[in-house]
């Protein structure tokens, strides 16, 4: 009793607290603050469409550097975490070999979910969507192939150069910002041509961000995927 | 009743759901879904605030006429805000879960109470 | 300057990299890998330089090519330099410590520490408050995955814990930016403060910054959301609990400094609250603690939460808050991270366990640094910074908290020096220590470091300008130079000795002359018989110098940082000496925490001062007066702890008779007189301050404490522990006639003071010769040494006349001054009881002087030789002073008559060629000619003994059994040797007035922490579960108390 | 441990680790032989010999039944204050020595010890027919038959027992002696000290004592 | 007019020896006197000197060591001490002795003099049974010292002097200006301790011929015992003299010190006959009990009167 006495009333308290909020809103009517700033001025100044693209990949660029890191250390994390003895014995189960239908079905969706998630990431700074989304498809692609074939293995070196690269470049792209055009611009997208509103060239170095996000979220998810998909012990 | 409001209490809902399960579930993998639940209720929230009754995603696309885009869209900070949080909460996530594999492979057991050898 | 930019960039540059070019072989991972945090730390330490050196303003860093609050800015200030330096240097060493530890787990290792420094530098540097979030992410992602990394089952289940508590904490922080970016439309922090205050009352700013400060405030630790932080430390590998109690902990308060300006006064209230509990609460579980890494935790969140205390006193602290908060921060930082390395490298699991280090002085001195370090003690910044606080705080009135934070402190000192007690004292166990050089020296670094830090920032504080480090750095020396025999050692500290006080002497006036003879002389002469040690004697010197500088530090000080700064010297070195004795465990501690209470009591007492008067010198605590009572009591309790007044005194007896024989004069004979000192200080300066009571109140508990020091004295069996009572005993006459503020009241004390620092010296030097001779304290297993030791004897007997009073030595003269002080006075009774203890002492002196040297003598003291001559050296020279000061005391008395006549005019003492007088309305009252007395009894007493030679020139020598025995002979010596419970009748007929009250009274204080630490810490029952009602519990009723109830 | 062993060699452990043998027998005691005192000048010693006989100082010690006799004499029937006798406790301070009645060996063994002990010039009066033949215990196997064959008598006082009465006229005779400078007991046990030490080792068995007792 | 130091050291050496036969031949006379009330004839009063001078003739003598001469000298230094720091008669320039050099404190621990130097004399002897009397003696000297102290405290309350010639002199001018009068419950006190200072029954535990054969003295013999006879004949006399100048107005002449002194003296006898002895334990509590609140009721009376 008292072992849910005590439970109930943590979340009846949490409860008030929330209560407290939930009569407190008040409807929005109208942007305020940095809103206003970035609605009025973000087309203008990065020349991206999308407005969340451009808060998230410009704006707050250390935000969303950082939030690339967070990943690349779950994933380094996950892999340190869930790192295998080097005698690995093969002789073990033998994993049951997944049914035609999801064969045959992957090998058809693969390749379209990679180009979806590749869609996503280029049009980011146009259309809803970006680099962690785009990733995410394509992971969910090799998710798929790990599901259709259990002997399926992704090729670890090349994935890691991917990561590696993808975040380095990141990473320079920044630094270019403070090199070209001085101490207070780091990710700053303008060092490539803003270009024309609503194309894929445009927003500078936006779209070339997102696809590095892309690229090195893909290979990450994956990643964890594959660590997390068993055949320890 | 408008569309605010109703995602308000779902993620209020949620997060008092995914406490609950955290508080009462000995189970460590609920425990984590419990905070998952309570990390979607604080998304949805947190989306909500930035929610203005009528008004459009925060795309400049044809839709929308850029000199009135302020009147016209919606708040984008959060939803940019949830973009991050979501990332950062599969991730720690993702590493909870591993840490409940190498656990169950340590003493054979998802309970949490089993995992009480540090103590006072 | 290189923009603070880079240092993100770098690391995650190499952070990305790594992985990359793992072919390239470890040994190019590594090195690439330092090169990072040595670039990141060469560019903090760039800034923290221009800060420091150059004067330079703090810069905004702009990210994207836009102002705040569009986009997210940084900020480097002095603060952030000084932070980012710590910690890049701190996980630089880290990484020095562990690296092996990392390459072992593998590469990914290597990755994620650079992103845990690269999460810590932003959160330091950032002042966007989403990126703060970012941030702490990425540093408890890191911490997350350091934790659990080795697999083990313990690091495992802390590091889900953690994992726990953190996601709760973030989903916490997250609900509060958004609560309040909903409200003030900006994420940028100085926007949100700007706007938050302008807000004015509004019900989700008030639940959204009370989320996000309580966010912050459950990441840092704080009780009682902090159960799975203990396991954490417990579990971690010891690299690992370095840097999180180090560095991560030190990002974290940053963040707490930097919202904190967002909470409400209440709110602020409350952290200040949280943080004072959290410091009282994690040093109270602490001291039932045995697990090293667990103890080390307590200790840290203890000292974080001093830290929180601190950061959100700042608006009280003004423009102290940086040095306060730096002084604690970094004292913290380099004694946490040294001694949880030290812990790895010792990898003992229990801290009775560390005894395995005895063998190591140099692992035993960076303990001892280190714990110094983090109980505040001289030199290192914490001292000053402590001291500050309380200061401050007693500005404003906040005695609560000033008690709660010297609770704490005091707590703080049982349990770490218990441990460094149990390094020293317990047996000696046959496991080895590995001295891995690669972690061994981060170790040496912060060892090194807390020393010049303690330099640079006690000098810092205005008060800490005046100190003078000369002596201490001459302590240092010693340390080093420790290696060298002992004959070398002992000269150049008798030569320094020497030397400081020739410089030092031609400046005093008549009252500090007299002490820093006192002390100055007291060391060369228990410095004479440390020649009779062979080999290095490793550590005696440079703790003792310690001490001695700490005297005469108290000697020289004007102010009372300059008093207290002493004070704490003295206290540490004098409880290093104590705890070489044999078995002095228990008695050293009892000794530091009785001396640790009373220098916080001073500290508070000064405070207390200070607030009032505003001023920082010893002589303005004569301008006290709203707070007079209660500086007066505090000081005097202060100060009485080291006199060991009765109530106080239980220290005493074990630490002084347990310690090494050289060492108990040092203890006994001066150290206790710097008690005295302060006590004569305070006495003089608060004379007029309208604590007329509290004098006869000290009037009577030093008659108390002399009656019974004495009584108890008399039933003691061992030597040195009858002593030591009896030192109790004359601390009290001391006591007493300082508290009688005549003037003759006051030659009184100081002839006490000189005299008893002269026959103490004497008696502790010879019988503890002896002790050490023959190995044993116990009286009664001595007997008949007259034979064996006839100078010793001859010391012990002129010790026993003086300290007796009879005349013609020099002990009357304390007598015959005391009379006349309490009769004029009127102290009557009080002065009867002084009476009856004076009569008391000839029952212990009696017993001490037979039971050793007179009686049969045992049979394996048979072959026994005379002591060391180097013992016998300094008991002869006391004895000759002894001689000069009992027929010519005027040399002294007079002047200090004089000197005391400005401050005390009344009952003068009239001299008269040798003769002293008193009078009363003109009248005589009282006189005393020690000359005349000396001389008489002198002629006398040749007349008789050559009459008695004479007349029994033919007397014959016998033996010890040539007794009559009842027509028999005595069975063995033994049967013959009437020691054993002397006064059995005496203690039948008074043994009421001696029952031990005050040590059950301090047993049952002692037991009622212990066991409330060991019933409340349950609290923490290592259930993760548990841990998140904590926390939830923990946000919700601090939410319910300061929304006033649940609406 | 018995008693007999106490006097034992040993081997001891000094604090310092040293180890040697220790003789009680020849450590504890100091084992020179008495000497012969000489008188001081004729006329200084006839003076000594007036205070002497003035102040006798008995020592307080019953050696057998005969000493029921001698309480009586501090009562005011007999009072032998009034001669200038007193009772002292220690043998140190006494210089008359009583042997009241018959003596066991044993007791012969304390006699001599508290006899030894004594200052001289010192004085013994023997008490009863025992002290002089062995009286009625004459063939007792532990009981001494004649006493100055052990210590130098001065008065023996006849009877079984000798009433106080006679008691006193002993310490008168006593004193005459004393003044006569006849009494010279301490000097002749000095001078032939072999042969009453001889005697002694003839009755008392397993000596363990030495052989002369300051 | 002042003496010089030659003729003061010779008339304190006259003072001296009256004081010293004075001592002699008192103890023989209260001998005397008790075995008159016990209905003996007694000694003769001069025994005494028979005694002193038989101790001094004896001709063996042994020694226990050099600490064994202190005992006898130590107690006739004490003695011969307080004699010289004593005034003995007041007004006479010739026999105020050196008391000049000290007042009443210096005489109280001139006390512990000798009794320091027969404890350590006894205590190199070796025999425990002067050890304990020793151990009995300073135990029970402790609690005596406590009414003596208020006694003394009280009666510098009331003449606002410690010297012990300006108490003599506040008492002259008429037997009602004694202590005795002026605050009899300090003098009550005062002479209750004098009891147990000359240590007569039923304060004698510590000698306890039949128990610890007369305790500290036990191995003095010869010579030493002559001198620590001289010395109670001379310490008697002193402390009666102590007394009779704290609370019987002093002497102004030879006669009036024997008369007085006797007298003092006498009580301790007469206590003496009529008590039974008390075990250590039981005058040790008993001095913490009637004597000390006597005393301190003194020290109440003598402020309250001043």
């Amino acid at each position: 009793m008292i072992k849910r006495l005590i439970p109930l009333l943590l979340v009846i308290s949490l409860f008030f607290i929330l209560l407290k909020v939930a009569t407190n809103v008040a409807p929005n009517y109208d942007l305020t603050g940095v809103a206003k700033t970035y609605a009025e001025q973000g087309a203008s100044d990065l020349g991206a469409m999308n407005l969340v693209t451009a808060i998230v990949v410009t704006y707050r660029g250390l935000d969303t550097l950082g939030e690339v890191t967070v990943l690349f250390m779950a994933g380094t994390g996950i892999a340190l975490l869930l790192r295998r003895k080097k005698k690995k014995n093969d002789s073990g189960i033998k994993n049951r070999a997944a049914s035609e239908i999801l064969k045959t079905g992957s090998k058809l969706l693969v390749p379209i979910i990679t180009m979806f998630g590749a869609y996503i990431f280029i049009n980011g700074h146009l259309s809803p969507g970006g680099g962690f989304q785009g990733g995410a498809a394509i992971a969910s692609a090799v998710m798929l192939m790990f599901l259709a074939d259990s002997s399926f293995k992704i090729n670890h070196k090349v994935f890691v150069l991917i990561e590696s690269f993808s975040g380095i470049f990141y990473v320079l792209i920044g630094v270019l910002g403070l090199v070209i055009l001085g101490a207070d611009n780091f990710l700053d997208n303008r060092i490539l041509p803003l270009g024309t509103f609503g194309t894929i060239l445009s927003a500078g170095t936006i779209p070339l961000i997102y696809t590095l996000v892309g690229l090195k979220v893909g290979t990450e998810l994956a990643s964890i995927l594959d660590n997390m998909k068993g055949e320890l012990e | 009743m408008n569309i605010t409001t109703i995602v308000h209490i779902t993620g209020f809902a949620l997060i008092l759901i995914g406490f609950w399960g955290m508080l009462t579930q000995k189970n460590m993998i609920k425990i984590i879904l419990g905070l998952a639940i309570v990390e979607t209720g604080v998304q949805l929230v947190m989306v909500a605030f930035g929610f203005i009754d009528g008004r459009t995603a925060p795309i400049l696309d044809s839709a929308v006429e850029l000199s009135k885009a302020s009147s016209l869209i919606v708040d984008p900070v959060p939803q940019a805000l949830v973009l991050t949080a979501i990332v950062i909460g599969v991730a720690v996530n993702a590493l909870m879960l591993t840490f409940v594999i190498r656990l169950y492979q340590q003493k054979k057991s998802l309970s949490i109470n089993d995992y009480k050898d540090l103590k006072w | 300057m290189v923009n603070p930019i880079y240092i993100i960039a770098i690391l995650l540059g190499l952070g990305f990299l790594l992985p990359s070019i793992n072919k390239a072989g470890i040994k190019v991972t590594v090195t690439i890998f330092f090169l990072g945090i040595i670039a990141v730390t060469a560019i903090s330490y760039q800034w923290l330089s221009a800060f420091l050196i150059d004067g330079q303003q703090a810069v905004q860093i702009f990210t994207a090519g836009f102002k705040p609050p569009m986009s997210i800015n940084l900020q480097m200030g002095l603060n952030e330099a000084v932070l980012i330096t710590l910690i890049n240097f701190g996980a630089l060493l880290g990484a020095i410590y562990s690296f092996k530890y990392f390459a072992e787990n593998g590469i990914q290792a290597l990755v994620v520490f650079l992103l845990f420094i690269l999460g810590m530098n932003g959160l330091v540097l950032t002042r966007d408050i989403f990126n703060i979030f970012v941030f702490l992410e990425i540093t408890s992602i890191a911490t997350y995955i350091l934790i659990g990394m080795d697999l083990r089952l313990k690091s495992l289940s802390a590091g889900f814990k953690y994992m726990i508590a953190g996601g709760i904490a973030s989903v916490f922080l997250l609900l509060g930016i958004i609560l309040i970016y909903s409200k003030t439309g900006t994420l940028n922090l100085d926007g949100m403060i700007a706007a938050v205050s302008a807000a004015g009352s509004s019900q989700i700013l008030f639940v959204g910054v009370f989320i996000l400060i309580f966010s912050v405030v459950i990441e840092l630790k704080v009780f009682p959301a902090n159960g799975w932080a203990l396991d954490v430390y417990e579990g971690s590998d010891t690299g690992i609990s370095a840097m999180i109690s180090a560095t991560s902990a030190t990002a974290l308060l940053f963040v707490l400094y930097k919202v904190l300006p967002l909470a409400s006064i209440d709110l602020t209230k409350m952290i200040v609250i949280i943080g004072v509990l959290t410091f009282v609460v994690s040093n109270l579980f602490a001291i039932m603690q045995k697990s090293t890494n667990r103890l080390l935790g307590y200790s840290s969140i203890g000292q974080i939460g001093l830290l929180v205390f601190v950061i959100a006193s700042k608006d009280i602290l003004g423009d102290n808050f940086e040095k306060i908060f730096f002084g604690l921060l970094i004292s913290h930082f380099l004694a946490k991270a040294g001694l949880f390395w030290l812990s790895g490298i010792v990898k003992a699991e229990k801290i009775q366990d560390w005894v395995k280090i005895k063998k190591h002085p140099i692992l035993i001195f960076m303990f001892g640094t280190f714990i110094l370090a983090l109980m505040g003690f001289p030199p290192f910044p914490s001292l000053a910074a402590k001291w500050s606080l309380v200061m401050i705080l007693a500005e404003n009135g906040s005695f609560l908290w000033i008690s709660l934070v010297i609770l704490a402190s005091i707590l703080e000192v049982l349990y770490l020096f218990r441990w460094f007690g149990y390094i020293l004292k317990l047996e000696d166990s046959e496991e080895k220590v590995e001295k891995p050089q690669h972690q061994l020296h981060p170790v040496y670094i912060v060892t090194l470091l807390l020393y010049v830090a303690g330099f640079y920032i006690t000098r810092s504080f205005d008060a800490g300008l005046s100190i003078n480090f000369i002596p201490l750095a001459f302590v240092g020396i010693l340390f080093l130079i420790d290696f060298l025999p002992v004959y070398i050692k002992n000269t150049l500290v008798m030569i320094a000795v020497s030397y400081y006080g020739y410089i030092l002497v031609p400046g005093l006036d008549t009252l500090k002359l007299i002490f820093a003879l006192i002390f100055l002389v007291g060391g060369i002469l228990t410095f004479i018989p440390g020649y009779s040690v062979k080999g290095k004697r490793i550590g005696f010197y440079p703790v003792a110098a310690m001490m001695y500088v700490g005297l005469i530090g108290l000697i020289e000080a004007e102010t009372f940082f300059q008093f207290f700064f002493a004070w704490e010297i003295m206290t540490a070195g004098s409880y290093f000496l104590i705890l070489r004795g044999k078995r002095s465990m228990s008695h050293a501690l009892s000794y530091i925490l009785f001396s640790a209470g009373g220098a916080y009591l001073i500290l508070f007492g000064f405070a207390l001062s200070g607030a009032e008067t505003g001023s920082i010198l010893l002589t303005s605590l004569s301008e006290v007066h709203i707070y007079a009572t209660m500086v007066f009591i505090l000081l005097a309790l202060g100060f009485m702890t080291k006199t060991a007044s009765i109530g106080l005194h239980i220290w005493l007896p074990g630490a002084h008779a347990e310690a090494e024989s050289d060492v108990s004069p040092m203890v006994s004979a001066v150290l206790l007189k710097a008690g005295v000192f302060g006590l004569i200080i305070l006495f003089i300066a608060m004379r007029n301050n309208d604590v007329s009571n509290l004098f006869y109140i000290l009037g009577w508990v030093g008659a108390i404490t002399a009656l019974l020091g004495n009584l108890i004295a008399s039933f003691q069996e061992d030597a040195k522990k009858l002593l030591a009572y009896s030192s109790i005993a004359q601390l009290g006459y001391i006591l007493f006639a300082l508290a009688i503020m005549t003037n003759v009241g006051w030659l009184a004390a100081i002839w006490y003071s000189i005299t008893h620092f002269l026959y103490k010296a004497l008696l502790f030097l010879a019988v503890g010769a002896i002790v050490l001779k023959l190995k044993t304290h116990k009286m009664y297993e001595m007997g008949g040494l007259i034979k064996k030791m006839p100078m010793s004897f001859i010391s012990v007997l002129i010790g026993i006349i003086a300290l007796s009073g009879v005349p013609p030595l020099a002990g009357f003269g304390g007598k015959w001054l005391l009379y006349n002080a309490f009769i004029l006075k009127g102290w009557y009774f009080q002065g009867a009881i002084i009476a009856f203890s004076g009569v008391v002492a000839f029952l212990y002196l009696f017993k001490l002087i037979y039971s050793i040297f007179l009686g049969p003598i045992k049979d394996k003291h048979r072959k026994m030789t005379e002591v060391s001559v180097w013992y016998l050296i300094p008991q002869y020279l006391i004895i000759a002073t002894l001689m000069v000061l009992s027929s010519k005391p005027r040399m002294i008395l007079e002047k200090v008559g004089l000197y005391f006549k400005e401050i005390l005019p009344e009952n003068t003492v009239v001299w008269n060629g040798d003769a002293a007088s008193t009078f009363v309305n003109g009248k005589l009252f009282g006189v005393w000619d020690p000359f005349y007395i000396m001389i008489i009894v002198c002629v006398m007493f040749a007349v008789l003994l050559g009459f008695l030679l004479f007349a029994s020139r033919k007397a014959t020598k016998v033996e010890m059994f040539n007794i009559v025995y009842s027509a028999e002979r005595p069975e063995s010596p033994q049967t013959a040797h009437f020691s054993y419970n002397m006064f059995s009748h005496y203690r039948k007929a008074l043994g009421f007035l001696v029952l031990p009250l005050v040590t059950n009274f301090w047993n049952f204080i002692t037991d009622l922490f212990h066991s409330s630490s060991d019933f409340f810490r349950k609290f923490y029952n290592g259930n993760a579960q548990v841990y998140i009602m904590h926390i939830i519990g923990f946000v919700v009723f601090f939410y319910f108390i300061l929304n006033g109830g649940i609406f | 441990m018995t008693r007999m062993d106490d006097l034992k060699k040993r081997t001891v452990t000094a604090p310092d680790g040293e180890v040697f043998t220790v003789d009680p027998m020849k450590e504890y005691f100091c084992d020179k032989r008495p000497e012969v005192q000489e008188p001081a000048h004729p006329l200084l010693e006839k003076f000594f010999n007036w205070a002497r006989s003035n102040s006798l100082w008995v020592l307080g010690w019953g050696t057998g039944c005969g000493s029921i006799e001698l309480p009586p004499l501090t009562t005011p029937r007999f009072d032998m204050f009034r001669y200038g006798v007193q009772m002292r406790p220690t043998p140190r301070q006494a210089g008359v020595f009583i042997i009241s009645g018959y003596l066991a060996v044993k007791t012969l063994k304390r006699v001599i010890r508290a006899y030894e002990q004594m200052q001289g010039p010192k004085y013994i009066i023997a008490l009863g027919s025992c002290t002089i033949n062995g009286g009625m215990y004459y063939d007792s196997f532990n009981t001494i038959n004649r006493l100055d064959h052990y210590i130098p008598v001065d008065v023996y006082i006849t009877g079984c027992m000798p009433r106080p009465e006679a008691i006193l006229s002993g310490f008168v005779e006593l004193k005459k002696r004393i003044r006569a400078g006849k009494a010279e007991g301490a000097n002749d046990y000095a001078e032939r000290f072999d042969w009453y030490k001889a005697n002694q080792k003839k009755v008392i068995k397993g000596w363990d004592m030495p052989d002369y007792n300051w | 007019m002042e003496l010089t130091l030659t003729s003061r050291i010779l008339y304190s050496l006259l003072g001296l020896f009256i004081v010293f036969n004075y001592g002699l031949l008192q103890s023989g006379v209260m001998r005397k006197i008790v075995a008159r009330v016990a209905g003996r004839y007694g000694i003769p009063v001069y025994q005494s000197y028979f005694d002193i001078i038989k101790n001094l003739a004896k001709r063996s003598q042994i020694t226990h060591g050099i600490m064994f001469y202190l005992g006898p000298i130590f107690r006739l230094g004490g003695g011969i001490g307080l004699f010289l720091f004593m005034p003995m008669i007041f007004g006479s320039i010739y026999f105020k002795n050196f008391s000049f050099t000290g007042d009443i404190v210096l005489l109280m621990y001139f006390q512990f003099f000798g009794m320091l130097g027969m404890a350590l004399g006894a205590g190199e002897a070796g025999h425990p049974n002067s050890t304990i009397g020793i151990s009995r003696g300073l135990a029970q000297f402790t609690t005596v010292e406590i009414s003596f102290t208020l006694a003394i405290i009280a009666i510098a309350i009331q003449y606002q002097t410690l010297s012990v010639y300006n108490i003599v002199a506040a008492q002259q001018g008429g037997i009602l200006h004694w202590t005795l009068f002026q605050n009899p419950v300090a003098t009550l006190a005062g002479m209750l301790s004098f009891l147990g200072i000359m240590r007569h029954a039923p304060f004698n535990v510590v000698m306890a011929p039949q128990e610890i054969p007369i305790g500290p003295p036990t191995e003095y013999h010869s010579t030493y015992l002559g001198m620590l006879q001289s010395n109670r004949a001379i310490l008697h006399i002193v402390e009666s003299a102590l007394f009779m100048n704290l609370f019987f107005g002093g002497a102004t002449n030879w006669i009036e010190f024997i008369v007085k002194t006797f007298f003092i003296y006498f009580t301790t006898v007469f206590v003496g006959v009529v008590f039974p002895r008390y075990r250590v334990d039981q005058s040790v509590a008993w001095f913490v009990k009637v004597p000390l609140v006597i005393g301190v009721l003194g020290v109440i009376y003598a402020t309250y009167i001043n």
